[in-house]
């Protein structure tokens, strides 16, 4: 016992000295040191951090155990997840300790499994930074910088990185809905962000679509503020309704689900409109900017009703029940902002907030909040949005194309032509943590730490009505020869000679700074001593306002209308729809699946495990003679697609399919290679109007049994024991 | 020991190799504190250490030696005490 | 005297399943690969039933987030030949695996179906097992496997306040899946101290617990959805 | 009974015969079958069988309780008939008793090979340890390990004691070794009337308490299914439903046998017609019996109509189980219902195709007793299926085998008919033939 | 003087019974006389007489309910396992490990008696030039005597007859 408090005093005492000593490339290395001497062999130390996973942003605490992570938790004071932590954030230790990790920089041969060798950083660096130097030289516009990395620091590095090169901004890599959502919070709210919604004061939440449950925007936040919604502290219980062609996990969760056609879910909102206008529920503001966003006539209830699937006097109740609630609030997005009319029926929907005036008020729709980080750093200039970066790929093939932590090949469909422009390109460099698919298509390719192995600074990318950001440091040593992507970044501007434009020797120099920063800000004055500030962001992973404020948020004054879909007729002769859906672990990013935590979870509806399936009414399996677990063929528009297990559902439609996303990989690790379908392949269908980007969305397909298969089903059971018919 | 002075020299770490062990297939969890709490002194298991020129393992860590003190001190002799 | 209990919401459970995963994470259950899975090898200490009423249009969906349920007359426990599994003094339902000999009587005896199997010795391909928590043995083949309600915790837990000299305050132990709950819908503590928080959810109107009649007296509540208001719930 | 009787009894024992040789060798193959699959089983786990969650017993707990059921073949029925003094006994009673012993040394097995961790079975055992550890006398597989240690140590014995004057005979005939052997075994017997009295009070002490023994085998057997709350095995009938349905199928393969002994050993004189004749009457009260007790147990069930009770009863009559139902109801109830009530349907050759059906339509109703259960839990959301390995299929296979090897070894060493009371019993009869002489003289 | 061993093949009990009583009457000590036969004689002397072996089954069975029920109850109580309250022991398993347990010791009684009333354990047995025939039928009465006379005036009435000096210990 004596030694070891003796060795505590004594580390401890070291690591206060060095900390103020602050040569900035040791914080990495005290911080490990922190993190595990003081403490005997065999005793756990939690340590705050920032979970990467998705875009949210949550803090978490990290449990260490003689230098390796063993558990991650949801912070309890972190306002994103309030010490929740969804599956895909626990899974993120398996990520860190995944056999299949990149290890060590490679350079490949475009997919080609032959030619790929290992590299010296050095080596790698050096090439990169010639390729691209060579590049702008002979015309900037002839380099892509794709970033879908959460970090700031890389995303502010890369950004800087670029103009000081005199290259054009790297673009944002996310999947198509959420950039259509973008748009349409642009046109209705003037806002270069998402809206928050405050779901949790709200007392009727109708959400289109959104599949706020799952992995859409916050799912931690959104779930417990429906939680809240409900029960204690509420002392009325919240009610809450889902729209949506297939019945989602959110759509199960909530208090009532309304199934529309698919592509219906605008009419079915414009419906609405109608009669809220007709209820005069709408002041005289709010109408007239409705009508300037949606100048057509209104077509007929009856017309309506069949557009939407859903009978009049159902959507007459829901106007009634939406006007006569005090706080009534809608969102919108997902899968269905992804169709060709996406636009249209994300804002169709969102426009209902404004008839109901509820922005900027409790419950409603809020104005985000966000420490502005860059505020006495160079400037750099934002990210350039999805649908510019496209068109600028689409112009010519770009001579050197980078990605930095991402898998547009994967989660755009093949109309975003990235994987032409891939091919296309002379050179190609990925920053990866793993051989994802468009890693398999570099030349060189720079593998990534894992979050607990880095400094970072996380916004959440959905940010809320209070002001938070994630912090994290170097908590395990690297499991390989592996970098920040802003290090790499502040390696090539060295190298580079722009070194003076990105001055920092490391990330964690930048991060620091920016505390610093935050820290004069934060504590009027300066009070209070910077390291022991410093400290405490670290060890609580984080830093936030303590309350939500409510910053008031106006309907913009419309510009141009929003585009309303023609009513066409699909001349296909395909007996099916098939559309594609999110789950509570599985995007159109695909991320997370190459996680055994991840591939083996039941799925909350199907319960399938290790693979994708497709979702059919009992009586379409009959038809064509398959049961739950038998392999199917399906073909889309005629051609032949892909196989998949089907599972029969009481919930689905008749002649509607749904695939789930996310699966179809080509490598990423031996739990995801070759497994399941990438939908995003079959579904591409045109550009969503008004946003020029790729869309996708339901096609029409056709299903043929295709024999019996080994289907992973952890409950094959539908129904509750009672529920059985009693046929005696 | 003259080793132990010799590493002292050298200003290196000592490697300690462990010498008292529960093999993992046991499946037992054992953790010091709460028998120094309750004071067991450290012979008991360890043996003395002080009068060993080179450690070695003194007693054989088996179950009946854990119940038998358990049972005598009455300690829990719950199974889940130790294996979870 | 302590007896340990567990309350659900399932007003607040949306069925996200990170319960699911922070338990695997916690009690180092064993990978499960597709080949086995879909031969019903799949572990899953905890669950998340889920159940259709109705058809297509109007279909509502049941979740029931189902852990072995800590019987205080556990059906399980009689039948296991060398105690293996038997009740404790706290009310926990244990399962020592250096004892099962691998009848598998225990299992087919649960009403719940929450008692799992290890069909073969289980494969941590190198670094992985680096995550593995050193507080939960890694089970050998042959032997059965079931939720512990983290009893590591439990008694990491006690050590803190024996440490400091104090009794477990309410709320102090919590097992993976309560910990990780997004919702907050899982509530774990002491029944026999009436002022703890899952005591008062036992009381509330809404609760209800799983295949009552069959007088296993499960130490898991389940809170019917619906206002709160009319249960008259603390 | 005469020399060339005895010569023909004992000739399997003293000089065989190539039908034997090649029984023996082929029985010894397929008993490798199992030995090969359990030893592949214990290396790979217990993983490489077909059983799963929820179907955590499949075919082995099935073989388990079928040869327990076989066993009661011979001890109980050569006991009732020894009671009753049922002269057509005599040529049964020894092989009967033959297939009691292999049947339960066979069916033994199962429980070892169905464990997770086989090399631990001894922790089932009340040994004392230093470890403060003890089993479990409340479960109810402890009460299996006592019925089934009793039945066998008893029923060896049982079928040890009558042998006595055999092995006396064969020692005195026997040479060399063999006659070492056979000495040993028989105990010295020399036949005095005081070793008669002896014996032949023994056997009948021994008759009385055997059959309580093996009624209770088959019931607790059964108890390990009724005690536990699984959907229609808790049933109270279980218990007699049980020990019916094994000494049906007892009968059935104590008739296979005795046919098969006709023809192969050529003992058609002695095990007559009038003996399956009569086995076959006992067949088909068993076969009515065994009905009674299935449609009891159905009908309840159907008639209570509760939910989880009939997810099972459903999977049974009309769902995945059906074809399996079906076959069984033909083959236990429909053919014996149509054979065996005639006097040509109880002849050895029809009677003998009868009750091979009736042994496979018996697995099959312990199959079905076992699987659907497990398969339809009280949570319906974890329906289970469950499909045997072939390993399983392996291990079935070859405990037939390793039965017939036993069953081959015992007829190489014992005469399978008793001879000394198959001399009794001849000596009876000439008494009965002589006395109605006097009797006509008394009329004239 | 050397020994002889007479043995004397009769076709029924009645006959040897008999010859027995003949060779009692001229002084041949019963130990000397033994009876045979290949199927039980019951109106052979010897055969009659009462059996323990009933008995010795109640004594067995009696003692063997005793170890179950402690075997089942005493051990297990006195074996400090913990099981929240559950109890160790329940009458109801406890009467099953007692009923196996009782027919066990009654089983185990019964033979043990049944041997030893028969007088039964593993030896070599001499075998004359009669026995062979046992099998056929009848009953052999074997007299162990000095004077080979005696057997022809005693046993005359038999249906075969043979004599056989008996061997000594070592030739």
């Amino acid at each position: 016992m004596r030694r070891r408090r003796f060795l505590q005093n004594s580390a401890a005492a070291a690591a206060a000295a060095m900390l103020h000593a602050c040569a900035r490339d040791e914080v990495a290395f005290i911080e490990q040191a922190v993190a595990r001497s003081p403490h005997g062999p065999g005793e756990s130390v939690w340590r705050g951090s920032v979970c990467q996973q998705c875009p949210a942003g949550c803090g978490v605490r990290v449990r260490l155990v003689d230098g390796d992570a063993k558990k991650l938790e949801g912070h309890p004071a972190h306002p994103v997840n309030r010490g929740g932590l969804c599956a895909l954030g626990q899974a993120a230790v398996q990520e860190l300790y995944h056999p299949d990790r990149l290890r060590g920089p490679w350079r490949l041969s475009r997919g080609q499994p032959s030619g790929a060798e290992p590299l010296d950083w050095e080596v790698a660096l050096e090439e990169l930074a010639q390729r691209l130097a060579r590049a702008a030289r002979s015309s900037p516009q002839g380099v892509w910088i794709g970033c879908g990395s959460v970090s700031w620091p890389a995303q502010y590095l890369w950004r800087r990185l670029a103009a000081a090169l005199g290259l054009p901004p790297p673009v944002r890599l996310r999947s198509v809905e959420w950039e259509v959502e973008r748009e349409a919070a642009r046109r209705l709210f003037g806002l270069e962000d998402w809206p928050y919604f405050d779901l949790e004061r709200a007392d009727l939440v109708l959400s289109f679509g959104a599949p706020y449950l799952e992995r859409w925007r916050s799912p931690v936040h959104y779930a417990r503020a429906l939680a809240e919604q409900r029960q204690e502290p509420r002392s009325r219980r919240g009610r809450s309704i889902h729209v949506e062609a297939r019945l989602s996990a959110t759509a199960a969760a909530v208090d009532r689900w309304i199934p529309v056609r698919p592509g219906g879910e605008g009419w079915l909102a414009r419906a609405i409109a109608r009669e809220l206008l007709a209820l005069g529920r709408a002041s005289e503001r709010a109408a007239a900017h409705y009508r300037r966003w949606f100048p057509g006539p209104d077509p007929p209830p009856e017309s309506l009703a069949t557009r939407c699937g859903v009978p009049q006097e159902a959507i007459a109740e829901l106007a009634r029940e939406l006007a006569e609630s005090e706080r009534p609030l809608v969102l919108a997005g997902g899968p269905m902002a992804a169709q060709r009319h996406g636009l249209f029926h994300v804002a169709a929907a969102l426009a209902l907030n404004v008839l109901l005036g509820n922005l900027g008020r409790e419950g409603g729709v809020l104005r985000p909040r966000r420490f502005d980080l860059e505020r006495n750093l160079p400037p750099a200039p934002p990210l350039a949005t999805l649908a510019a970066g496209l068109q600028r790929l689409r112009g010519q093939a770009p001579q050197a194309i980078v990605i930095c932590d991402a898998d547009p090949v994967h989660m755009l469909p093949p109309a975003s032509g990235v994987e032409q422009a891939l091919h296309g390109a002379s050179f190609v460099a990925v920053m990866a943590q793993f051989l994802d698919d468009t890693a398999l298509l570099a030349d060189l390719c720079l593998p990534l730490h894992a979050p607990l192995e880095r400094f970072d600074i996380v916004e959440p990318e959905a940010a809320l009505h209070t002001a938070a950001i994630g912090v994290g440091a170097p908590l395990v040593e690297p499991l390989g020869a592996t970098r920040h992507p802003g290090d790499i970044a502040l390696a090539l501007a060295r190298a580079l000679e722009v070194g003076e434009a990105l001055a920092w020797p490391s990330v964690g120099a930048l991060v620091e700074q920016v505390l610093q920063d935050l820290h004069r800000r934060t504590a009027p004055g300066g009070t209070g001593d910077f390291w022991s500030f410093y400290e405490d962001v670290l060890d609580r992973g984080g830093l936030w306002e303590e309350r939500p404020a409510l910053d008031g948020l106006e309907a913009a004054a419309p510009r141009e209308p929003i585009p309303e879909p023609k009513l066409d007729r699909d001349a296909s002769r395909e007996p099916s729809l098939l559309l594609a859906f999110e789950t509570h672990v599985r995007t159109a990013e695909g991320r997370g699946l190459h996680l055994p935590w991840i591939q083996q979870l039941p799925d909350l509806l199907s319960t399938v495990m290790w693979d994708s399936w497709i979702e059919m009414a009992r009586a379409d399996a009959r038809r064509i003679g398959v049961r739950t677990g038998d392999r199917v063929r399906v073909s889309v528009e005629g051609q032949a697609a892909f196989e998949a297990f089907v599972v029969e559902s009481p919930a689905a439609a008749p002649g509607v399919l749904a695939l789930p996303l996310g699966g179809g990989q080509r490598d990423y690790g031996r739990w995801a290679r070759e497994r399941g379908v990438n939908p995003l392949r079959w579904l591409g269908a045109g550009e969503v109007e008004g946003v020029g980007l790729p869309a996708w969305g339901p096609v029409r397909a056709r299903v043929e049994a295709a024999g019996p298969g080994r289907a992973a089903l952890f409950g094959r059971g539908l129904r509750a024991p009672e529920d059985r018919p009693l046929r005696r | 020991m003259r080793k132990v002075l010799e590493h002292y020299a050298r200003k290196e770490p000592l490697q300690w190799r462990k010498v008292t062990v529960l093999p993992a297939s046991a499946m037992v969890h054992f953790t010091h504190r709460p028998h120094t709490r309750v004071g067991v002194a450290c012979p008991v298991c360890h043996g003395e250490v002080a009068a060993m020129g080179v450690a070695r393992r003194a007693v054989a860590l088996d179950m009946a030696f854990c119940v038998a003190c358990h049972e005598r001190e009455g300690a829990s002799v719950d199974c889940l005490t130790c294996h979870h | 005297m302590t007896r340990w209990a567990m309350a659900i919401d399932l007003d607040r459970c949306t069925g996200c399943e990170a319960c699911v995963v922070a338990c695997h994470a916690e009690n180092n259950i064993r990978l499960v690969g597709p080949e086995e899975a879909a031969r019903g090898r799949a572990i899953h200490w905890l669950r998340i039933e889920r159940y259709y009423e109705g058809e297509y249009p109007d279909v509502r969906v049941r979740f029931v987030p189902v852990l072995c349920q800590h019987c205080g007359a556990a059906p399980c426990e009689p039948v296991c030949p060398v105690y293996a599994t038997y009740h404790t003094d706290e009310g926990l339902n244990a399962m020592v695996y250096n004892r099962c000999v691998g009848t598998r009587y225990c299992a087919n005896n649960c009403p719940y179906s929450v008692r799992f199997f290890n069909w073969h010795a289980a494969p941590w391909p190198d670094p992985l097992q680096r995550q593995l928590n050193p507080d939960v043995a890694a089970r050998p083949a042959g032997v059965m496997e079931k939720c512990t309600f983290c009893v590591q915790r439990i008694q990491r837990a006690r050590q803190q306040a024996a440490d400091e000299g104090r009794e477990l305050r309410d709320g102090e132990v919590q097992p993976a899946c309560a910990e990780s709950c997004p919702t907050r819908a899982i509530v774990f503590g002491d029944l026999d101290d009436p002022d703890s928080r899952v005591a008062r959810l036992s009381r509330s109107g809404r609760a209800r617990r799983l295949l009552e009649e069959l007088g296993t007296h499960p130490a898991v509540f389940y809170l019917a959805r619906g206002a709160r208001e009319s249960s008259g719930e603390p | 009974m005469n020399p060339e009787d005895e010569r023909l009894l004992l000739a399997p024992v003293e000089r065989g015969s190539r039908g034997l040789r090649l029984g023996l060798v082929a029985s010894a193959l397929a008993a490798g079958v199992l030995c090969a699959c359990w030893g592949y089983q214990i290396a790979h786990d217990l993983g490489v069988a077909g059983i799963n969650r929820p179907v955590f017993w499949g075919v082995y707990i099935t073989n388990f309780v079928f040869w327990i059921g076989i066993s009661h073949a011979g001890t109980l029925i050569s006991a009732i008939l020894r009671l009753t003094g049922a002269e057509w006994r005599r040529p049964v009673t020894r092989c009967a008793e033959a297939i009691t012993v292999f049947a339960l040394a066979v069916g033994g097995l199962f429980p070892l090979i169905h464990l997770g961790r086989p090399w631990l079975f001894y922790w089932l055992l009340p040994l004392p340890n230093a470890r403060g550890l003890w089993p479990n006398f409340r479960s109810p597989l402890l009460w299996d390990v006592t019925a089934i240690g009793t039945y066998f140590l008893g029923s060896s014995l049982y079928l040890f004691l009558p042998a006595i004057p055999d092995l006396a005979a064969l020692r005195d005939r026997a040479t060399g070794w063999r006659r070492r052997v056979y000495t040993w075994c028989a105990l010295g017997w020399r036949g005095t009337p005081r070793q008669w009295h002896a014996l032949e009070n023994g056997i009948r002490v021994m008759a009385v308490l055997i059959l309580p023994v093996a009624v209770s085998v088959h019931t607790i057997v059964s108890w390990d299914f009724a005690m536990s709350l699984q959907p229609m095995w808790h049933s109270t009938i279980f218990g007699p439903y049980f020990v019916a349905g094994a000494i049906y199928s007892g009968i059935a393969i104590l008739v296979a046998v005795m046919a098969a002994l006709r023809r192969g050993l050529g003992l058609g004189r002695y095990i007559s017609e009038t003996v399956f004749d009569n086995l076959g009457l006992l067949f088909l009260t068993m076969a009515l019996v065994w009905a009674y007790f299935t449609f009891a147990e159905h009908l309840t069930v159907w008639y209570g109509n509760e939910p989880a009770e009939m997810a099972v009863f459903w999977e049974r009559v009309s769902g995945r189980y059906a074809p399996a139902f079906w076959t069984m109801v033909v083959l236990n109830f429909a053919v014996p219902m149509l054979v065996l009530p005639f006097r040509r349907g109880r002849r050895p050759g029809p009677a003998s195709l009868v009750a091979v059906g009736v042994l496979l339509g018996m697995w099959l109703e312990r199959f079905l007793i076992i699987i659907p259960s497990l398969a339809n839990p009280r949570l319906a959301y974890t329906v289970g299926r469950y499909v045997p390995s072939g390993v399983e299929w392996g291990i079935t296979f070859g405990a037939f085998g390793l039965f017939v090897f036993l069953y081959h070894l015992f007829l190489r060493c014992v005469p399978a008919v008793s001879l000394w009371e198959m001399r009794a019993g001849a000596a009876a009869e000439s008494d009965t033939s002589l006395a109605p002489e006097p009797a006509r003289e008394g009329v004239r | 003087m050397n020994r002889v061993r007479l043995q004397a093949l009769f076709d029924d009990a009645p006959l040897a019974r008999r010859a027995v009583a003949r060779l009692v009457e001229a002084g041949v000590p019963p130990a000397a006389i033994e009876l045979r036969s290949a199927t039980p004689q019951p109106s052979l002397p010897g055969a009659g007489g009462r059996s323990w072996i009933p008995l010795a089954a109640l004594v067995g069975g009696c003692l063997g309910a005793l170890a179950g029920v402690s075997i089942a109850s005493l051990t297990a109580l006195d074996r400090p396992l913990v099981t929240g309250g559950m109890p160790i022991v329940a009458p109801f398993p406890v009467g099953i490990i007692a009923y196996e347990a009782t027919a066990l010791g009654a089983i185990l009684a019964t033979v043990a008696r049944a041997v030893y009333e028969a007088g039964l354990r593993p030896r070599r047995t001499p075998v004359g030039p009669l026995d062979a025939q046992l099998a056929a039928g009848g009953v052999l009465v074997e007299v162990v005597t000095a004077d080979p006379a005696l057997g022809r005036s005693c046993l005359g009435d038999a249906r075969r007859l043979a004599l056989v000096p008996e061997e000594r210990p070592g030739s």
